[in-house]
């Protein structure tokens, strides 16, 4: 997976005109959810319907979001390990109520990483930085973001061209070719950055650039029907972990 | 015929090189397209970035309508409305996250409301034919489209002149000749272009006039009908003339073209001037 | 190695938030003072955070074939300096997580905390250690890059240890469990990033 | 006429793409100089990527001299002894602070000792003709330079194929001309070179075949000379001939030309086979 698979992905999803506001209740709403409510059926509940969201509603692939989720729970399959066991002075043992303990952790975890996976494949970056905008983060900030993110594709792709012209030429072949290689690469593309910045700035003052750098973003008003729907599904959701 | 730009006696060294223009003086006929025509590395993008006041030169100066640039804070402001540049790679100049709201950044810098605003993007990408692209982020534009998104986002400011550096690099023929198509519509409308070329063919195809450049001074400006059917004077600035016009002149010496037609710009022109010969006199088969 | 989403539970993720806050802060106002002097540093800035992002992308060929990468901290942090690293690694942390899937928004305030603000004040107070014992430059720049690096690997067990303490043998013993399992990636790792660092610091320098 | 190199039924999509490479294949001549001719974004480069085994194709196979390739540490290592391939900013591949010791990279890795690697790169800055250049640092060539540093770096492996993408992008006519130049004194040798490109004129310079390339598939693979004039043909890859086979074509059905002449591949040529009319039968002036 590279750089630019989940970022094509959000931008070109069936949902990528919903408005923010919607997005991001199903997303970070479930997420508190998933931290908040007891696993069971807390998270279960939560991952069962953040899913729904995802496949029925915003028709993500199911190829590209297994391909995505095997780097988190490979995370898991480590962390979760070390809720089994533990260490006494006779050495590691399996660990009493380790393996409710590792469950309830993996559900939870894996019901958040859903929600995060929900915004990242729905939700374009631009988005992002309008809402970020309007939540009162500084502009500087905001501002510094969205270069970086503009930035990260053209420095990344640099870089991927530099690693095949060093393969091709039989870099990155031992350990000690592939240190040296990638410290070449690192070498030659952070100058590369700083010379893109400088005429970045010079692109920009031509369009009367003044320190400020103020773009007009479409804002989509918030579907009521949709907002109302996400948030009987939490209500129940809580509802059910109650009565249960 | 006014001159809404010109230059005289420029000199320009960059900070401890040798320099990159000597006494360069140079004219830009209003509402006509200029090709700045030169080899790589011979200082036409420096002599751009002094058109619109990103750089200083070190003596002469440049004139906007007649009157000496004004360097400050606002006179850069308002030089840079009237100037527009757009860079020879399109990465260097779209920041945005969206086509859209990069077109937007130019108008907002010029103080108009964000109504005001909108209208030129929306004109802009029309005028550019990228309308449908509004909502794409930069990075999953193909070169040609990433070209006429940094243009739009020059057009939007309503720039008097448009400044293009290298307008076709790297763009394949069908790219190239959407570009050039676009580009004769902006002079039709009476928008002012210059653009640096190490490409004859694309002088050829829509320069108005040329001034051929070379280490860093202009050797020779004219219409573009006299200087690219002139080999000795391209000669003297490493060129040579178009294939079209070389091929043109040979067919006019041979007698199999009238000495009187115009210099061709396209395939199409030089066959029409190609007139059959009768059957009866056809060379040997 | 970024704590992935969900993984620690409510009252770890806000804490951690709150201990990142006061550093982050610092940094923003230190990037708002270098903006309003220099509106041409965003670019700069930029150009560098997206550099940090595309080297801690950069995979490094391991024996467990696990995700470890570069965490560039050490490079940041003798480049930069720390408060302006800890902006920088928030965003790109941010990105991380909503461009990779790797990290997360819950674990945002913990990670920050380990990989932007521990690790290049550890890299940086090496550094500046080390330039005072009269340890040379390689030297130095290996010191610091390669401790960072480790500090930040050791600071994020310590967080998992605190959040899911061993049953028996309480908070060591799960820090000995979290550091165990990952030292096999990240003790070459941080060797690796130390020798890279210094390769690439002596290539600018030369430059 | 064995192919050295081939592909068969390639397929290739990026993850979460459309595909890239679809069906596609084609046989790359021992001995010969292949052009991969097609617009801009149709997957020249993907394919590149794939006859040097940096991509490995998701359905079909890439054969080395007719054995399947070996994606194996060890295989591609001989692998890409065997068919080096240079990118198109030479600036992704020039990394080491002087020319020479850029140019030892690829020989160290294969293995050589110094003594053997010292002689591989004199031969190859010889082959390029930049011999003089051997202690620059790069940053201090202009682009031709550049790129003939990239392509030495490349020669100094001592391959059989020799891949180059787009290899004359970005350079004026002067460092196009001189690279072409170079690069036929390789193919004199023995060399056999694959260039992709989106410029006709440069597969009419330079090209003994032409491979028309058009969404990720080879539309038609053949002699230049039998490719280049068919318009018909290139016209379903969305291509024109190149101006003067078309001009040559024209003064042919004119009776201008002996239909029996050779494809002209440079101006001179075409004028060559327009025989001068007698002045009794010129057009009338």
């Amino acid at each position: 997976m590279s750089v630019g698979t989940l970022d094509r992905a959000a931008s070109l999803n069936h949902w990528r005109h919903r408005a923010l506001g919607e997005k991001a209740l199903i997303g970070l709403g479930f997420l508190v959810l998933a931290l908040v409510l007891p696993p069971w059926p807390g998270a279960a509940l939560v991952a069962v319907a953040v899913l729904a969201f995802t496949f029925l509603g915003a028709r993500v692939p199911l190829r590209l979001w297994l391909a995505t989720v095997v780097l988190p729970l490979g995370f898991l399959a480590s962390g979760g390990l070390m809720l089994l066991v533990q260490i006494t002075g006779d050495g590691v043992s399996l660990a009493p109520g380790g393996a409710e303990k590792a469950a309830f952790l993996c559900l939870r975890a894996m019901a958040a990483t859903f929600c995060l996976m929900f915004l990242a494949l729905t939700t374009p970056m631009a988005d992002l930085f309008a809402g970020l905008r309007r939540l009162a983060v500084p502009a500087e900030i905001v501002e510094l973001a969205l270069l970086t993110y503009r930035f990260v594709f053209l420095i990344a792709d640099e870089a991927a061209a530099m690693t095949a012209a060093q393969r091709a030429r039989l870099g990155h072949s031992s350990r000690r070719r592939w240190l040296r290689s990638t410290a070449m690469v690192a070498a030659n593309l952070l100058p590369r950055a700083l010379a893109r910045a400088r005429r970045m700035e010079t692109g920009l003052a031509a369009r009367g650039w003044q320190g400020e750098m103020r773009v007009l973003s479409s804002r989509v008003p918030v579907c009521r029907k949709t907002v109302a729907l996400v948030l009987a599904v939490q209500l129940a959701v809580l509802l059910a972990v109650v009565l249960a | 015929m006014t001159a809404i730009l010109s230059a005289t006696d420029l000199h320009y060294a960059y900070p401890g090189e040798v320099p990159a223009l000597r006494q360069l003086s140079l004219g830009v006929p209003t509402g006509r397209k200029l090709a700045i025509l030169g080899p790589n590395g011979a200082g036409k993008s420096t002599l751009l970035l002094h058109l619109n006041g990103s750089l200083r030169p070190d003596r002469g100066a440049v004139l906007l309508a007649g009157k000496p640039g004004d360097y400050s804070r606002r006179g850069l402001l308002q030089w840079r409305s009237r100037v527009a540049l757009v860079l020879q790679d399109p990465d260097d100049q779209i920041f945005a996250a969206t086509v859209a709201e990069d077109v937007s950044f130019g108008p907002l810098n010029q103080g108009l409301t964000d109504t005001a605003a909108r209208a030129r993007v929306q004109a802009a990408l029309a005028a550019l034919g990228i309308a449908d692209l509004a909502d794409r982020p930069p990075h999953m534009l193909s070169g040609g489209q990433k070209k006429r998104v940094a243009i739009a986002g020059a057009v939007a400011m309503e720039p008097e002149v448009l400044l293009l550096d290298e307008p076709t690099a790297g763009l394949d023929r069908e790219g190239a000749d959407q570009l050039i198509a676009v580009l004769r519509q902006l002079g039709q409308r009476g928008m002012t272009l210059v653009f640096s070329t190490h490409d004859i063919d694309l002088a050829l195809a829509l320069a108005d006039d040329v001034a051929l450049f070379q280490d860093g001074t202009v050797l020779a400006q004219g219409r573009a009908e006299t200087l690219l059917c002139d080999p000795a004077l391209l000669a003297s600035a490493g060129l040579r003339p178009p294939v079209l016009v070389e091929l043109w002149l040979a067919a006019q010496a041979r007698g199999l073209c009238p000495a009187s037609g115009q210099m061709p710009r396209t395939p199409e022109a030089l066959m029409e001037q190609l007139a059959p010969a009768p059957p009866a006199l056809r060379v040997a088969q | 190695m970024h704590i992935m989403e969900g993984f620690l539970p409510l009252s770890h993720a806000l804490g951690w938030y709150a201990a990142a806050a006061p550093f982050v802060v610092a940094g923003v106002r230190r990037i708002r003072r270098i903006l309003r002097e220099k509106p041409e540093a965003r670019m700069t800035l930029a150009a560098s955070g997206a550099f940090a992002f595309v080297l801690s992308a950069l995979k490094i060929p391991s024996v467990t074939g696990s995700c470890s990468h570069p965490t560039g901290t050490g490079l940041g942090a003798i480049v930069f300096g720390p408060p302006v690293m800890a902006v920088l690694g928030v965003i790109v942390l941010m990105f991380q997580a909503l461009l990779l899937a790797h990290g997360g928004l819950t674990t945002l305030g913990a990670n920050a905390f380990s990989m932007a603000i521990v690790g290049p004040w550890v890299a940086y107070g090496v550094w500046k250690l080390a330039g005072r014992l009269g340890l040379s430059f390689a030297v130095s720049v290996f010191l610091a890059a390669a401790l960072g690096d480790l500090a930040t690997y050791v600071f994020t067990s310590l967080q998992l240890a605190l959040a899911y303490p061993d049953p028996a043998s309480g908070l060591v013993g799960a820090a000995l469990k979290f550091g165990g399992i990952f030292a096999v990636t990240q003790i070459p790792l941080a060797i690796a990033e130390g020798l890279l660092t210094v390769v690439v610091i002596e290539a600018l320098s030369g430059k």
